[in-house]
């Protein structure tokens, strides 16, 4: 069985090969990998028994000189963010039909490139391999933004390279110190778990960790590349970031953060939470009034991991769970967010709300699905985004009722900017730009299609989901109090 | 039949899918047929099951159907509950839903968005049955904002006049203030009970003692909620523009059905909300606030629509008033009485607009009695109902919560008579100024007016029945009834306040009568005999009316306060704080290194004798090193 | 007279020296070097390291100032045109360079080993000694300085010899 | 020793056959002697011999060989074409690479202070030499002329510094030293410690740390470029290799001692290298500097003295040799192209030659240190090697300083992919394809499994 | 000879270090302040023969005659030091007609 987590995680290096000298067919051999990969996580889903333990073990050695592993495997947690990866990046490869990439082979290798890095991250059981997966992502995406972005993106995405590369630096540095505290000489995240640091040891792993995950979800206030990134870069390059990459930071917190160093969580989780809920208010204010949707949806995406990342902080199940499920939502609408701005901008060429506007009335279709993707997004019960919010809402209730009220804003709040924006782009009369709007066809129907249905489907009957990871987060925070409790 | 309760929300979603997808390509007649009929055939089952019920010991029964969400001790599990409250409120929704989409057939006939609104109105009618039968508050909740969501798609279904699609947006972001009460609401029962289904949470609830922190928090966020989807003081400014829908969505959602959920959820949770006496006291003062503000506000308003939404804030206000005197039962009593002439009014209204071409400003139009005798007629007697004259079914269930408020405190109880007499006031004005007099609107108009199809007339006729007669569920024991109502309604709603004695219960309604008689008379010569019409929109005013006129300038104020101070904020935080300090910061490194780089490679003069004395000066510090060292 | 003669010729080495660097004719500072190494020879003298000496004085003195002589007057250097620096940097040098004394020897502490100078083996320094030193374990040094020299044979013709363009 | 003497021999033999015209096969013939060597070097693995107490070719030495006959190797094949248009004495060039190469090898084993110093200035004077051999081009004597100048009067002070050491050890010999400082491990003379500090500053002018790197950007930039990516991979190589053979067993005993200056030193070093390199236009300065920051890496090895630190020194030098071959490989054609080493240069060279455009990105992600490159290897056992003894902070101001080379690396790159350039195609010649390959094959292989460097020494 | 070799034995080793580091720093300060490349460069020798006459002392001092092998091999990188050394100055001249070190920086920043 464990043959089926290689091919997993190599079959994109392979398609990116082949993608890579497929010339002209390079988009549909991109889209065939994906989807080849979808059709390889939905078999290992299949035979994923939904409890705490880790499954599919891969354990090979690498650089044995430096204890360093090939060591990798799936748990519920890890099964939960494969599959966002293995679910989005084809509705993301649909997603780019519409544009015409020049060098589209390089392109979309890069694209599967960037997907072996994120399964790398998702099932790393080795601190080295999972940092190697960290960077190995994050080369494509600066390319893919770099190269195929908008008019300001060199020193943009200069700017996201050198802020979330010195975020993963630091990480290393903590890794590093990890692994010469670990008397096995290994990066085995087993035997991290079962380290005993002291306090001040546990609270400057925590940061150097910290750090690294909050620039890249991000949260306040390291998020200042985060909106220029994604309103510079290409549609695509903006949801492999906001739609997968982002969960990096997330999963990497519940993975390496919290089991590792609970005593740091214990002293620093509240400046963690703190600093989360800072992010949803300052970034749902700051989305109020941007003009540009894109950069709202930026804000708005700020806005929202901020939730997810004081959800984890409050260590409970419901948290847990909740982060769980709202990674998958998350990545799912924002997708949808971008994809529509993206089939605005390809038509109209701006994506500045005062420009747009009416395009309900010409577009009916896309009115729809962007309602039903902006209503996910806001969390209405019934579609995905209310699942998340409501579990995150519920725990980090438990961890402070105040943390909650103001942490609730994003209740009103996203109502607030999504709806403003949604009235600003469809609602209203048409203009003389918006009137020659044509309906989405193709494979931006087919897109929205994907991704409506998801949303609804999640929202509706979201317990196959959190049945996967319940048993690995459940074990996850008992291993957390226990650390908690033993020692000290 | 009571196993089958969850046919009743799904046949109105099947319509909900059915017209949706089918909004362009099925014939206008048919997506009539299916919206209305799939209403139908739940209102029938819901008959069903009100007899099933009342025939049944049994008066609570939990259907489950899935489990929904589950996350460690929490399970949510999706399941209906079918008692006398959620059965009577089934019927409601079915039954006016049913007529209402009759009505839209011909109201809506030739708008071109037809298969939209019926897919629109259907989906709404299966969350608010959502609401209304979920066994726990979460899939309340889901049906509470599922209504807030169909609210938001109707108010805006004329999405293309932006100043809708804003009042549409308004009505969601209000709407989800509340929310947020309700929410923290739930969790706060969820950390309390353990669990959030009514099976679980009330029996646990009734062993605490009154006045308990933690149940007096829940109660109020509780309270929050409805006030936002209720339309209470301060959350209600959304619903007067919400009159930017289609009239029979004013009349279902905003009149009938979805405003009263929050009547419905304290009801529901009436065993809490007894023990908080002081947010009953909240309620009742809040409640009574709106009812007066709304009836002040609806004086003087021009456009007819309008003044139908200020008399439901101020109805609104007087349910609220109820459950804060702790007659749940009047106030859900109203609840029903509400749902008949409110959609009645509304309708009538509709009907009116439906002649005049979309016309809705009073002081167009005049004299319309005989050109539209049955909407005329049907009129007459929704105004009669609603100002509270007996036999007609305002009567009852007002006087029922007047009663209550003069056993629970006096000064209330005047107010809220005070009330009832505006109410009347405003009402009468309202007929007068469209059915009496001489018409005021050009002349193009006059010749088209001509009542409406029989498709709009029917559902009329019905409602003006069941507003007539729909009192009589309630016909309280001084009368010689016995209260049907409150029978039926006691295994849910346990503790109702006493009723005071009938000497005092006949001079209550006396006044009330002999008041509303006075209103009227007021009216008949203000606006009939004398045909004065309010005057233009620039006109000077009286300082009170000018208040009343432009609504107590709330949404002014809310602007000011609310919504500005945000906005600067927003700009505040964007421009400076996001740009300039936090991510100046990070440029500001950047921009430092670079300066440094062009400090620093000037020490790279070219220059072979500064090289050298460079060299120098670091050896002769590392010796200086050497030498303090050793 | 003792050890005074060291201490003579040591200042004369310091006086000559200090003659190369401040003369402004570059040839002067040729010939100034020149007197220095001859100090110096007495030096190795003095040291009984004869072999050294004569070397010293056959290399330095004949070979290698030879060559600066011959590069000065080929180059057409033999007036003191040179730009000289501006004072500041000479003061700044010469205070630089008082530091550098000051501290090479106080990190020297030399003033510590103030034990005197014997010459244990007064053959130590003569070509017998030596050569069996270097033919000895220096064996490998001594042949590999034989490419240094190749090297600088192939550098200064390939440098100063005119290409053929 | 029959590696030097290959090398040497091949050096004359290439002598003679300049003189003879035999130009098309002086570049075969010093290929096959280096050739030759290489298989000396694999032969002699392991059998740590010592050769009159003079050069004790063990694995250290080995391996640094190999590496630096190696790097050799791939920079006489960019030769071809390269002295050509300039000069008839190609036979004089070869010859003195290759025997800078017989001092280098003989810096990287060198058993006695002799042979340091023999070893040092064989390879300097080589390079004082080749880096004036544009002859008429005034950089190029600038360069000459700077380097020879400052790298006289440095050896006047590493020269200081052995005097010293011999003085109080009285001896050359470093096992001797080192037994000296064992014995008198608490009455070490105060001349030992000024030697050291001495000895560092030569040292540290050879393999360009800061503050007596201030030859290396204009020695860089004025030196053919072909020398260039000599003087920086082969030689800076060499000069880590002999600083760790000095400091790292002969010296270790007085760490503590010279850390504190060698801290200083590599702080400066990693600062001005990577802060400078921000702001330079040219391309070729640019790699100065960041040489210069290397050398601020490199030096992690010394900070903390563990068993591992002379292995990655090796696998840093490797890698930072390998990408900085193609680097160079890459500037010289785009020079030839275009007539400068300008930044603006390279912009659009993805259009033009996507494969060395391609290449040089690979190549900069090493040398940036990007995961899955060799760069990335060497800079993290440099972290660990310093972070056993917990030098945090000095990592940390690393990490710092690397974040700055990400930014001036990707701007070749941002040039190369993002930017609109001149039409003008760039061939790639058939022996700079092989360099080019041959150098990302060795870059990628060791950045995905460097096991095979790991554990060499 | 033997005479006075043997008058000689008084001097303390300190004075020689004394006398080397003068001479070199004297080196050194004539690097620091002239100008021209050849003087220069006779600087640096001055400095490499206080080195000599220092290691000739230790060798004395120590009774080790490998320290007086040591300067021949310092002399004789002397020796190759200025034929190359003198051909690059040459070489600069024919170019700049110049022997001055402060022409020599077009290579800077």
């Amino acid at each position: 069985m464990e043959q089926l987590l290689i091919l997993l995680i190599f079959l994109p290096l392979a398609g990116a090969l082949v993608t890579a000298f497929a010339g002209k067919a390079a988009k549909y051999a991109a889209l065939v990998s994906a989807i080849v990969s979808l059709v390889l996580t939905a078999v290992l889903t299949c035979n994923f028994i939904p409890d705490a333990s880790t499954q599919f073990v891969l354990n090979y050695p690498w650089i044995q000189d430096l204890g360093i592993n090939f060591h990798a495997g799936i748990d519920g947690i890890s099964l939960i963010t494969v599959l966002l990866t293995n679910l989005l990046i084809p509705v993301i490869i649909l997603a780019s039909y519409g544009h015409d990439y020049k060098r589209a082979n390089a392109f979309y290798a890069l694209i599967l490139f960037m997907q072996t890095g994120l399964l790398l991250v998702f099932t790393a059981l080795d601190a080295f391999l999972f940092y190697i997966g960290w960077e190995a992502a994050l080369i494509p995406v600066y390319f893919i933004c770099a190269v195929w972005g908008g008019k300001d993106r060199i020193k943009v995405n200069m700017k996201f390279f050198v802020y979330t590369i010195a975020g993963s630096l630091f990480m290393l540095l903590g890794i590093i110190y990890l692994y010469l505290q670990n008397p096995l000489h290994n990066f085995d995240i087993q035997a991290f778990y079962k380290l005993n640091l002291d306090a001040a040891q546990q609270g400057w792993i925590f940061w150097s960790f910290f750090i690294a995950f909050a620039i890249k979800m991000p949260v306040f206030p390291f998020h200042t590349w985060q909106p220029d990134t994604y309103t510079e870069a290409p549609a695509t390059g903006t949801m492999l970031l906001a739609g997968i990459m982002l969960k990096m930071g997330i999963y990497g917190v519940i993975r390496w953060l919290l089991p590792i160093v609970p005593h740091g969580v214990q002293d620093w989780g509240t400046t963690a939470i703190v600093l989360s809920i800072i992010g949803i208010v300052y970034a749902s204010l700051i989305a109020f009034t941007q003009k540009n949707a894109k950069r709202l949806v930026a804000y708005s995406s700020i806005a929202h991991v901020g939730l997810i990342s004081a959800g984890i902080f409050a260590l409970n199940t419901q948290g847990m769970q909740g982060a769980m499920i709202q990674m998958l939502s998350h990545g799912i609408n924002v997708v949808g967010l971008f994809f529509v701005l993206d089939i605005i901008f390809n038509r109209m060429k701006t994506n500045k709300i005062a420009d747009l506007g009416g395009i309900a009335s010409v577009a009916p279709q896309l009115a729809i699905t962007f309602l039903i993707i902006v209503f996910g997004t806001v969390a209405l019960p019934g579609t995905n985004g209310f699942i998340g919010e409501f579990l995150l809402l519920i725990g980090i209730y438990q961890y402070n009722i105040w943390a909650v009220v103001i942490a609730g804003l994003t209740v009103i709040f996203g109502a607030v900017y999504m709806l403003r924006m949604y009235q600003g782009v469809m609602l209203g009369k048409t203009n003389e730009l918006t009137i020659g709007f044509k309906d989405i066809k193709g494979s931006e129907k087919l897109v929205l299609y994907i991704i409506c249905a998801l949303i609804l489907i999640l929202g509706v009957y979201p317990k196959p989901v959190l049945h996967l990871s319940e048993a690995a987060v459940q074990q996850l925070i008992e291993q957390v109090n226990q650390k908690l409790t033993s020692v000290n | 039949m009571i196993d089958l309760v969850w046919l009743v929300p799904l046949i109105p979603l099947l319509g909900f899918i059915i017209n949706g997808l089918g909004r362009n390509t099925l014939s206008k007649n048919l997506i009539g047929f299916i919206g209305s009929a799939v209403i139908f055939i739940s209102f029938a089952i819901s008959v069903g099951i009100f007899f099933a019920l009342g025939a049944d010991a049994n008066k609570s029964h939990e259907i489950f159907l899935f489990d929904w969400i589950s996350a460690g001790s929490l399970h949510i599990p999706l399941s209906f509950l079918v008692d006398p409250l959620s059965s009577i409120m089934l019927l409601i929704i079915t039954g006016v839903g049913f007529l209402i989409h009759v009505y839209s057939i011909g109201y809506m006939h030739s708008d071109e968005g037809f298969g939209k609104f019926f897919s629109y109105l259907n989906l709404f009618i299966f969350f608010m049955l959502l609401l209304v039968l979920g066994s726990n508050y979460i899939v309340m909740f889901i049906g509470w904002e599922g209504v807030g969501l169909c609210s938001y798609l109707l108010i805006g279904f004329w999405f293309t006049n932006s100043s809708y699609a804003s009042a549409a947006k308004k009505a969601f972001v209000m709407n989800r203030i509340g929310d947020l009460g309700f929410l923290i609401a739930v969790f706060l029962i969820f950390t309390t009970f353990g669990s959030v289904e009514f099976s679980k949470v009330f029996p646990q609830a009734a062993q605490l003692m009154p006045g308990h922190a933690t149940i007096i928090l829940i109660t109020l966020c509780l309270f929050i909620g409805a006030c936002g989807k209720s339309a209470q003081i301060p959350l209600f400014t959304w619903l007067p523009d919400a009159m930017a829908g289609p009239t029979p969505v004013s009349a279902l959602i905003h009149a009938a059905t979805m405003v009263t959920a929050g009547i419905y959820m304290i009801a529901r949770s009436s065993v809490l909300f007894d023990l908080a006496p002081v947010i009953q006291h909240l309620i009742a003062i809040v409640g009574l606030a709106t009812a007066v503000l709304g009836a002040l506000i609806a004086i003087t308003q021009t456009d007819i629509k309008k003044v139908l939404a200020y008399s439901t804030v101020s109805q609104l206000g007087y349910m609220f008033l109820g459950l804060g005197v702790g007659a749940y039962d009047g106030a859900f009593f109203h609840v029903i009485t509400h749902a008949f002439f409110k959609a009645l009014l509304f309708l009538c209204a509709g009907s009116v607009i439906h002649a005049m071409h979309h016309e809705q400003d009073m002081r167009h139009m005049g004299g319309l009695r005989k050109k539209l005798p049955i909407t005329f007629w049907t009129m007459l007697i929704g105004t009669i109902a609603i100002s509270g004259l007996p036999p007609f079914s305002g009567f009852f269930s007002k006087d029922e919560i007047l009663a209550h408020a003069y056993e629970s405190n006096k000064i209330i109880w005047a107010i809220g008579v005070f009330t009832a007499f505006l109410t009347a006031f405003y009402m009468f004005r309202m007929l007068y100024l469209t059915f009496y007099g001489k018409y005021r609107g050009t002349h193009h108009a006059q010749e088209h007016i001509h009542e409406s199809p029989a498709s709009m007339t029917i559902p009329l006729i019905v409602l003006a029945v069941l507003s007539a007669i729909g009192g009589f569920i309630g016909v309280p024991e001084s009368l010689g009834g016995h209260h049907w109502l409150s029978g039926w309604l006691s295994p849910v709603i346990g503790h109702h306040a006493e009723a005071p004695d009938h000497a005092t219960e006949y001079m209550l309604m006396a006044i009330s009568v002999v008041g509303v008689l006075i209103s009227i008379g007021f009216a008949y010569v203000k606006y009939n005999k004398q045909n004065q019409v309010p005057v233009a929109d620039e006109a000077k005013r009286s300082v009170l009316e000018n208040l009343s006129y432009h609504k107590f300038y709330i949404d002014e104020i809310y602007d000011a306060v609310i919504r500005k101070p945000l906005d600067a904020f927003s700009a505040f935080f964007y421009k400076i704080v996001d740009r300039k300090i936090v991510d100046g910061i990070v440029n500001g490194l950047g921009w430092g290194t670079t300066e440094a780089s062009k400090g620093l490679r000037l020490l790279q003069s070219g220059n072979v004798g500064f090289y050298i004395f460079m060299m120098v000066a670091g050896i002769i510090s590392l010796l200086l090193y050497t030498y303090l060292s050793i | 007279m003792g050890t005074s003669v060291f201490y003579v010729v040591a200042a004369l080495s310091i006086f000559f020296s200090l003659m190369v660097i401040f003369s402004k004719n570059p040839v002067h500072s040729v010939l100034y070097l020149i007197v220095t190494f001859f100090t110096f020879t007495v030096h190795y003298i003095l040291l009984n390291a004869q072999f050294l000496a004569v070397v010293n004085f056959i290399v330095y003195m004949g070979a290698i100032m030879v060559l600066f002589l011959f590069v000065l007057m080929l180059l057409n250097l033999n007036k003191d045109n040179e730009p000289s620096k501006s004072n500041l940097i000479k003061v700044v040098g010469i205070i630089a360079g008082c530091c550098l004394v000051v501290t090479l020897v106080g990190s020297l502490k030399a003033t510590a080993i103030s034990n005197p100078l014997i010459l244990k083996n007064p053959d130590l320094g003569l070509v017998k000694n030596l050569g069996k030193e270097l033919f000895g374990p220096f064996m490998l040094p001594f042949e590999l300085s034989s490419i240094l020299l190749l090297t600088a044979m192939v550098g200064a013709v390939l440098l100063t010899k005119k290409e053929k363009v | 020793m029959n590696i030097i003497i290959t090398i040497a021999v091949t050096a004359l033999v290439v002598l003679y056959a300049g003189l003879f015209k035999a130009k098309k096969a002086l570049l075969p013939i010093s290929l096959i002697g280096l050739l030759g060597s290489l298989v000396f070097v694999v032969s002699s693995w392991n059998t740590a011999q010592v050769f009159y107490g003079m050069m004790q070719m063990d694995n250290f030495a080995l391996a640094f060989s190999g590496l630096t006959i190696i790097g050799t190797m791939l920079i006489l094949l960019l030769t071809q074409n390269y002295f050509a248009k300039d000069s008839e004495n190609i036979a004089e060039y070869l010859c003195l690479i290759l025997f800078a190469l017989c001092g280098i090898v003989i810096m990287v084993s060198y058993k006695n202070m002799s042979m340091l110093f023999i070893g040092l200035e064989i390879m300097s004077v080589s390079l004082y030499i080749l880096a004036g051999i544009r002859k008429n081009n005034f950089a190029s004597n600038e360069a000459s002329l700077k380097y020879f100048l400052m790298g006289a009067f440095s050896t006047g002070f590493l020269l200081f510094g052995i005097t010293l050491i011999y003085g109080a050890s009285g001896s050359f010999d470093l096992d001797a030293i080192n037994k000296y400082l064992v014995g008198n491990y608490t009455s070490v003379s105060p001349l030992f410690y000024t030697g050291v500090i001495l000895m560092l500053i030569g040292l540290s002018f050879k393999v360009g740390a800061a503050p007596f790197h201030f030859w290396t950007p204009d020695v860089y930039e004025g030196s053919p470029s072909l020398i260039t990516s000599f003087m920086s991979t082969v030689v800076k190589t060499a000069g880590f290799a002999a600083f760790l053979r000095l400091f790292a067993d002969t010296f270790a005993p007085l760490h503590d001692f010279w850390l504190m200056p060698l801290m200083v030193i590599v702080f400066l070093t990693l600062l001005i290298g990577n802060v400078t390199a921000l702001f330079q236009k040219n391309f070729k300065r640019m790699l100065a500097y960041s040489s210069i920051s290397h050398a601020g890496y490199l030096l992690f090895s010394l900070v903390a003295l563990t068993s591992r630190s002379a292995n990655n020194v090796l696998v840093y030098a490797a890698a930072y040799t390998f990408a900085s071959i193609i680097a160079f490989a890459v500037l010289i054609l785009v020079k030839q192209k275009t007539g400068n080493d300008n930044f603006e240069n390279f912009n659009g060279l993805a259009k033009r030659n996507p494969f060395a455009a391609l290449v040089l990105t690979i190549a900069m992600l090493s040398l940036a240190g990007i995961p899955l490159t060799a760069g990335f290897i060497g800079k993290y056992v440099m972290f660990l090697n310093v972070m056993t003894e917990y030098q945090v902070y000095l990592v940390a101001f690393a990490i710092l300083n690397a974040l700055v080379g990400f930014y001036y690396y990707f701007r070749v790159i941002v040039a190369m992919y993002f930017k609109e350039g001149s039409e003008i195609v760039l061939e790639t010649p058939v022996q700079y394809k092989v360099v080019l390959l041959l150098s990302v094959a060795i870059t990628l292989v060791l950045g995905l499994y460097p096991s095979v460097i790991l554990n060499l020494i | 000879m033997e005479h006075l070799t043997q008058e000689l034995q008084g001097v303390p080793l300190n004075h020689y270090i004394w006398l080397s580091a003068i001479i070199f720093t004297i080196g050194v300060i004539g690097v620091l302040t002239r100008r021209n490349a050849i003087v220069i460069f006779m600087s640096v020798e001055l400095m490499l023969n206080a080195v000599n006459l220092l290691l000739t002392a230790f060798s004395v001092h120590n009774n080790d005659p490998s320290g007086q092998v040591f300067v021949f091999f310092i002399m004789a990188l002397a020796a190759a030091e200025v034929a190359v050394g003198l051909s690059i100055i040459v070489m600069v001249y024919r170019n700049t007609q110049s022997t001055d070190i402060n022409v020599l920086n077009r290579l800077k920043w």
